[in-house]
């Protein structure tokens, strides 16, 4: 792994809940170091999307304390917050595409966010796009994508920025083998360039063909992280 | 490739939406309401600049001495009033022709001396003027002037001007309070139309900010459109309401039935008129830029 | 376990939203509308109750015998005339005292005599009362009686009568014109929020066809929450209205300034202005429902 | 398979094109049996969503006839269109849940409007419910269900009202392999008990483990059905 081992999170003694219920995540414990790779699993329910919406500073904890980039999140001000999220890219689950912006328009939205110039968003946007085979549909509406489509835009849009913690989730859920693998050695690549990288997944193929440390949630605990599930050697980018 | 402004589809939802036509409907209604206000107060200034004036008959004295005694008594006494223009007395012979004018129709009759001729012991009549706005005690000077001249009275002409006057004040302030409680009503509908607009992108936002758009970012895009909307709503209602008093106030006018005396209304009242659509826009600006600032911190 | 026909979220945009608000200012721009044109029609169904009286002067005549037969053939043919309920001479006495009234304001003076006596040659006058509503030709009648009697004038007391029904009727006319406007602005909002409730749930309205769901299924919905919110934004408007309309109309009358006189509406005004929120609800359900089958079946 | 042999649907020479872009689908012909069985498989973008959509009667041929249940459906109107839809259960790829409504209302959708009284509807819908494990969620909303679970409701919808064509789009992308096999086998119940059941995926898993016909399309043609890829045995249910 390259880079400089810094901490990019750090959660002690975290639970999350939504509203009254009780807490989905119990007392979890985590560090992720830059350029790290981490596979999330754990049965459908289990909090997957919970803890990353932890992570990616989307939901606040219950308990516990989480740091982020060396800083307790409880005493950042709204205006840090902003600028700490622009270092972090989400796949989210559902994709949240706008449905009244292009496809290109929805990859650049980070980009403009950030204050880039308008040249430099246009050519970065339609690299992305034309490198997920997406360069023919740089003016399709979400509605008029495939899923699959939807899902590529969306990872287009979460790594555009060159985040420095990328989270995916289940981010080839909609996506066949082919394209799947492609994205995986995507992921790989910025993993190698420093990016620390959560992938949550219920696919049991990703798990085996991939060797990475596997952090898996069963009824609100963490255990892991685990040790590569298999010994299969894969992922040749 | 895109206006990078359009993070929000605002022109989806009520906000971008209705914003435009409410604003031209309160626009409209307030610009009508402060023009009744400026009429009434056009012709409140019209009533107030006419010099106000009050007349005192004393009855008939045939002693002349005597008579001429009571006139300058009530003349001085009047003159050191505060307030009064002038005071004089009508002359006798012209006050014979009003009373024949009153009665006789004909000229050609009032050649010939009138039915009353100038033999006839008339009352002696005294028109008070006072400065137009000054603060006039009638009953006062009723009682100093009766017991001056024993008999002499005070004509009520001013009566009619002061009901008028007082229904000009009414009219004014009515509807100047429309007017600002209808300023009041868009204040409360951009907070209202910029809280449904928070809320219908509640997902957006959440999207926006967790790709690190900050409250200034947000803000800026419902401050943009509420000002680009509420502009030429304001607008099209104040056109609206200048052409309806144009055609309510004008063209009675030109028909002879002059219910409103508009042509009397001010440059001051136009250009008071005028900024009452800039007042709503930037009002509305302000006020949707305000609330969703206020939204934005109270979302999480 | 919820109510089936929560299907479509139509609270959450516009159409829900905004029905009830619109209806309610819109209900209230119109009742408002309607009652000034009801006040108006009742000033003019006043105006015309009165007997209108036209009064003929006859230059005075030291003949009594030609007086008398001036008078008489005078008379004679006004009474004649279509549409004239009585005429008579003033009685000179009676006149005399009209004059002494309007040139003398003490009651002492007048019973020694007044300022005249009798002894005056007075013009005679006579009082023609026409029938309320008669159509009267008063420059025609001025001809026949200074033919009949030369000097003889008409009075234009009518004159003032006939300018503030002119103004009645404009008044109606304008007002009442501008509440069926309201009306039909309120035809028009509740199309355009249906359109916009169609497109807004166009998403939800395609899942529920592709569940099997009809037109009609579709477009109760919406015609039973346009009832819902019609009605009630309605009736407030109409409460706002009617209230605006005693605070403007019966305050100033205790106050004792009356410049409406609202105490003249006649039930049946009453019962059209009570008529107007009912109207504004069902005309809004009636063309929701119209709107969203015609929409829907545009749709696909 | 039991069940009569009737024809419930039949493409004849097909296409399908958004707007003015070419035809995403060629001269397809297709003949679904009651109580028949296929996946539908090819790559993100194929066109298999679309061709669901096609049999779901929610988008109309640009060339061709459709016949369902033995009508033409250029010929039908607008009101015996909406009695043969209700027929037609879907599962749709991004689920279409009513976010205003709780799971139960949602999956009571098609029962109300089918007309179903109210008792009959909340037995079947808690019953559904609670047969997929959500049974202590009725009344949660969309937004506070995990995407599996979302799925699942969805799922739930499609099934509850008995449908006699069954079109299931990517219908365990976000579900564990445990939850995944009870569904293949409450599908597999139903095309034995007569409905028509057509399961679109990506996934070369399902393929492999369950043996029935595969619908292939690529570049906007169908090949097949052809017989079960592997040879695998499975479906308990
Ligand atoms: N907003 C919310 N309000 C209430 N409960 C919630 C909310 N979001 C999630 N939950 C509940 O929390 C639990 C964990 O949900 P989460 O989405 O984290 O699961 P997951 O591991 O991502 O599952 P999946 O694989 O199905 O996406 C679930 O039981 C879910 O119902
Ligand atoms: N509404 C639309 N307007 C225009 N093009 C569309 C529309 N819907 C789909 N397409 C295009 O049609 C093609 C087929 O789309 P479809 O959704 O049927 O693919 P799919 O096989 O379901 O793919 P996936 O596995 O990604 O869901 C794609 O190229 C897509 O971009
Ligand atoms: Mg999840
Ligand atoms: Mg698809």
């Amino acid at each position: 792994m390259t880079g400089a081992a810094a901490t990019i999170l750090q959660l002690d003694g975290v639970d999350l809940r939504y509203g009254d219920t009780p807490p989905v995540l119990h007392g979890l414990d985590l560090t992720l170091q830059a350029g790290s790779f981490h596979f999330l699993s754990g049965p459908s329910g289990a909090g997957k999307t919970s803890l990353l919406r932890l992570i990616s500073l989307s939901h606040p904890p219950s308990r516990g304390t989480v740091r982020v980039f060396g800083r307790e999140i409880d005493k950042i001000n709204r205006e840090e917050l902003a600028t700490l999220r622009q270092r972090i890219g989400v796949v989210f689950q559902d994709f949240r595409l706008l449905d009244h912006l292009s496809a290109f328009d929805n990859v650049a939205l980070p980009l403009r966010i950030g204050g880039a110039d308008e040249e430099q968003t246009a050519r970065f946007v339609a690299d992305m796009l034309g490198w997920l085979g997406l360069g023919d549909r740089l003016e399709a509406r979400p509605a008029e994508l495939s899923m699959g489509q939807r899902q590529l835009v969306c990872i287009a849009r979460a790594v555009v920025a060159k985040p420095r913690l990328l989270l995916a989730d289940e981010p080839t859920s909609n996506i066949d083998a082919k394209n799947a693998e492609r994205l995986m050695n995507l992921f790989i690549q910025m993993h190698r360039l420093g990016t620390a990288v959560v992938i949550a997944t219920h696919s049991a193929e990703l798990l085996r063909r991939y060797p990475y440390a596997v952090l898996h949630i069963a009824q609100g605990r963490l255990t892991g992280p685990r040790p590569p599930a298999g010994a299969a050697s894969s992922g040749t980018g | 490739m895109r206006n990078p402004d359009l993070d929000l589809p605002l022109e989806t939802t009520a906000f971008g939406r209705f914003l435009l036509w409410l604003t031209a409907g309160l626009v409209f209604l307030c610009v009508l309401a402060f023009a009744v206000a400026a009429i009434a107060d056009a012709q409140l200034t019209a009533l107030r600049q006419e010099p106000r004036i009050v007349t005192v008959a004393l009855p008939p004295n045939p002693e002349p001495a005597a008579a001429r005694r009571e006139v300058d008594d009530v003349l001085a006494h009047v003159r050191a009033l505060p307030g009064v223009a002038y005071a004089s007395l009508i002359d006798e012979a012209a006050f014979g022709e009003l009373v024949d004018e009153l009665l006789v129709d004909d000229a050609a009759d009032r050649a010939t001396g009138g039915l009353f001729g100038a033999r006839m012991p008339l009352p002696r009549l005294i028109d008070i003027a006072f400065n137009p706005g000054a603060a006039i005690d009638l009953p006062a000077l009723d009682e100093d002037i009766s017991t001056l001249v024993p008999g002499a009275t005070l004509g009520d002409s001013g009566q009619i001007e002061r009901s008028r006057e007082r229904l000009a004040v009414l009219f004014r302030g009515v509807a100047g309070s429309f007017g600002l409680l209808l300023l009041a009503v868009i204040v409360v509908v951009v907070v209202w139309l910029t809280r449904a607009g928070l809320e219908a992108h509640r997902q957006t936002i959440d999207l926006l900010r967790q790709m690190g758009a900050g409250d200034r970012y947000l803000a800026r895009q419902f401050e943009q459109h509420a000002l680009a909307k509420a502009l030429r709503g304001a607008l099209l209602g104040f056109a609206l309401a200048i052409s309806v008093v144009i055609v309510v106030v004008y063209v009675p006018t030109l028909l002879g039935e002059a219910p409103l005396a508009a042509h009397e209304l001010a440059p001051v009242h136009w250009v008071l008129l005028a900024m009452v659509p800039v007042v709503a826009a930037l009002l509305a600006t302000l006020v949707a830029r305000l609330t969703a600032h206020h939204g934005l911190a109270r979302l999480r």
